[in-house]
């Protein structure tokens, strides 16, 4: 599995590997933002955590037909399906590099990009702590959702149809942990719940990830 | 024709779009069990 | 004499095919007389004026909407462990019901909501709900008609299925958490209807028999056409493979 | 494990540098593309030590049968044992990355395969002076040479190659023919292979035309609706 993961960061990394792609729509969301809303700072403030989680959902959408589709052209994936990697495992090397790629550096850039937003030191964390928390369901239900679309042909629009509505919960819980948290209120439901959503999500989707695999490889 | 107040265009657009929507829904449903229907005698008479 | 054997494509056929012009006619007698009534035989509600009138389509087909999703996570999942054809057709056939019944609840409570909220859409637990709902639908049909080889779409769109129930039931507590709502939650659900006086309720009960009756013949019909459908192409196929062998 | 011999082979083959394998044994097996079924009724095995060359005219479902072999498919009928876990397949496609090296390609795939990456393989396949190429420079034959090597780095007993001599030249087929024979078989590897190339190898040829399913051969995914 570290082998998956490691060759896969480097791939990300090599020229047209697509790193940096998210990042750079984050910035682009966060740059034009301001000239849509207006410049008022304390309305800039009061949406910066909203507008950040949406813009690295979008990010990370953005960068998933990658995860697989890469693999499937050069005839890379049945060789690791055959290999001694178990297909969960697959997922979850596939899962922990796209979150290597996309998630995290867009969780270390959010609060940067805050301070283009006006945002608050304190909500600046809680925006940390949130996309810490929640970027990893993301890149995992992204992972499930590649894997679905993996024979489909042009299958982009039909893979951010079928992982939107499977975001919900994470954005829902994601953003609100940030706002609250920025506004002082009581976060422990959020927190839960995203911290449990993820959790979950990384314990039983490599599962249908590596069945959903089996079935397009047949 | 009961009398619906002032409310008439809302409720009356409700009950059109509802309608309508399930009068296409079973028109679709019942054109395209005819046409796979009549495909599946042609096939069959074919003798294939 | 199981239940199974009804889950041979012929077998079905010739069992439920002729259910399915009675069920339409009683669908159609229950909707006329439920909604009829509703329509022309009940007052004004206080609060509501005449606009009470829209829950004699707007609740039922939100039952049928989510009743339909789960009657697919059912046959998705008997798919999955016990690889019956028609289980798989029927949650295939269910579908677009399932996507129409959503679109009227989700409009009739639009045009509900403008008089009674004073805006078209208000960002409130059910709605939004629907909304995700319509999503799921939108995205499993699509990927229905995106997967060419039939087996493998079934697969597919069973684990899109299973997976999506899962997430669909963390978005309606997500939702509820996230927004407090402007629903008349109380008055008007189903499972609150001891609330409804029974002017309203009767006829509403009535013409909830009929979308439900309307549902399961529709989806009989539809499943019997995906039926036909596949078996011509298992035929083409044979006829294919026929000539390349010969 | 190392590339080359290791004590603990089997006494069958004094010089072996497998751990001793069952034989790949297939007993009335069917197999479908698209849930067509293409072959049935097929038998055979291929003892360590063997190779199988598997003829036929080009749809006949020599690509399906490795597949099920490999376990990438179900078989509709019958059974494969010795295959699988123990098998390496090499398809149409290398599976090479092109913005990694010829190295880093090997390295990846052996590390996958929980194995250390022997530097003869460099040599076997004639990639010595490419090792630090990057992959997607390489000519087709190049390429195909280093989607060979990976079947060496696998470490695996079993070999299902589909057409595996495709844009090699002579010199190269001849250099991988040498390897299937010296290094691989005369070690107690065996293999399957779909070539329309003679490779020299003393291997039994088995032609699949006998084994065309008819078109109402039981176990299509149509077979309920007919």
């Amino acid at each position: 599995m570290r082998a998956l993961v490691l060759r896969d960061l480097r791939l990300a990394l090599r020229a047209g590997g697509g790193f940096g792609l998210g990042l750079a729509f984050l910035l682009i969301i966060v740059t034009l933002v301001p000239f849509g809303i207006g410049p008022d700072r304390a309305l800039l403030g009061a949406v910066a955590p909203g507008i950040l989680w949406v813009g690295a959902l979008l990010a990370v959408l953005l960068s998933l037909d990658r995860i697989f589709a890469l693999d499937h052209e050069d005839g890379s994936l049945p060789l690791l399906v055959t290999s001694p990697l178990p297909g969960e495992g697959i997922a979850l090397a596939k899962a922990a590099a796209h979150w290597l790629t996309t998630g995290l550096p867009i969780t270390l850039a959010a609060p940067v990009l805050g301070l283009l937003l006006d945002l608050a030191a304190p909500a600046r964390l809680w925006l940390l702590l949130a996309l810490a928390l929640g970027t990893p369901a993301l890149s995992m239900i992204g992972t499930f959702g590649a894997a679905v679309t993996l024979g489909v042909r042009r299958g982009g629009l039909l893979l951010s149809l079928l992982v939107l509505p499977l975001y919900m919960p994470v954005l829902i819980y994601g953003a609100e942990l940030a706002r609250r948290g920025a506004a002082g209120e009581a976060v422990t439901t959020p927190l839960l719940m995203l911290a449990g959503i993820t959790l979950a999500t990384l314990a039983l989707l490599p599962f249908a990830t590596a069945l959903v695999l089996r079935v397009n490889l047949r | 024709m009961p009398e619906l107040g002032q409310y008439a265009g809302v409720v009356l657009s409700a009950w059109g779009v509802g309608l309508g929507l399930i009068v296409a829904l079973v028109w679709a449903s019942i054109t395209r069990a005819r046409r796979v229907k009549a495909e599946l005698e042609r096939i069959e008479r074919g003798g294939s | 004499m199981s239940i199974w054997e009804y889950a041979n494509p012929k077998k079905f056929i010739t069992t439920f095919g002729p259910w399915v012009m009675p069920l339409m006619v009683v669908a159609g007698v229950l909707l006329v007389v439920g909604l009829g009534w509703g329509f022309f035989l009940t007052p004004e509600a206080q609060n509501f004026g005449s606009t009470v009138k829209i829950i004699y389509i707007h609740v039922p087909s939100a039952f049928v909407a989510i009743n339909a999703w789960i009657m697919m996570l059912v046959t998705s999942l008997v798919w999955l462990i016990r690889r019956h054809h028609v289980s798989a057709l029927a949650a295939r056939a269910a579908a677009p019901v399932g996507l129409v019944m959503t679109v009227i609840a989700l409009v009739t409570g639009a045009i509900w909501g403008q008089p009674m909220w004073g805006t078209w859409w208000a960002w409130e637990p059910r709605l939004t709900s629907f909304l995700i709902l319509f999503l799921f639908y939108l995205g499993y049909i699509a990927l229905w008609s995106a997967v060419p080889e039939p087996e493998t779409a079934a697969d597919l769109t069973s684990a899109v299925c299973i997976v999506g129930s899962v997430f669909a039931v963390l978005s309606r507590y997500a939702v509820l958490f996230w927004a407090q709502g402007l629903h008349q939650g109380a008055s008007l659900s189903v499972d609150r209807a001891e609330h409804v006086a029974d002017v309203y309720w009767l006829p509403l009960m009535v013409s909830m028999a009929g979308f439900v009756a309307l549902f399961v013949a529709l989806v009989l019909m539809r499943t019997i056409t995906e039926i036909r459908a596949r078996r011509i192409t298992a035929l083409m196929a044979r006829a294919e493979r026929a000539e390349a062998v010969a | 494990m190392s590339f080359f011999w290791t004590r603990g082979a089997a006494s069958r083959w004094p010089s072996c540098r497998f751990d001793p394998v069952a034989a790949v044994v297939v007993r009335d097996l069917s197999v479908a593309r698209g849930g067509v079924v293409l072959l049935h009724g097929l038998a055979f095995t291929v003892e360590p030590g063997a190779a199988l060359v598997l003829r036929g005219p080009n749809g006949i479902g020599k690509t399906s049968l490795l597949r099920t072999l490999a376990g990438l498919q179900p078989p509709v009928a019958g059974r494969v044992t010795g295959a699988g876990e123990d098998a390496a397949y090499a398809g149409h496609a290398d599976g090479v990355k092109a913005q990694l090296t010829v190295a880093e390609n090997l390295a990846f795939w052996a590390g996958v395969h929980g194995r250390a990456l022997d530097d003869a393989v460099f040599r076997r396949f004639d990639l010595a002076a490419l090792r630090e190429r990057l992959a997607g420079t390489l000519s087709a034959g190049q390429r195909r040479r280093l989607g060979l090597a990976r079947l060496a780095v696998t470490g695996r007993p079993v070999l299902l190659l589909d057409e595996p001599t495709v844009s090699l030249d002579a010199a190269s087929v001849a250099g991988f023919a040498r390897w299937l024979q010296d290094a691989h078989l005369a070690q107690g590897g065996s293999a399957v292979i779909a070539t329309h190339i003679d490779l020299g190898l003393h291997a039994p040829v088995l032609d699949l035309a006998p084994f065309r399913a008819p078109a109402d051969a039981p176990g299509s995914a149509h077979e309920a609706f007919l």
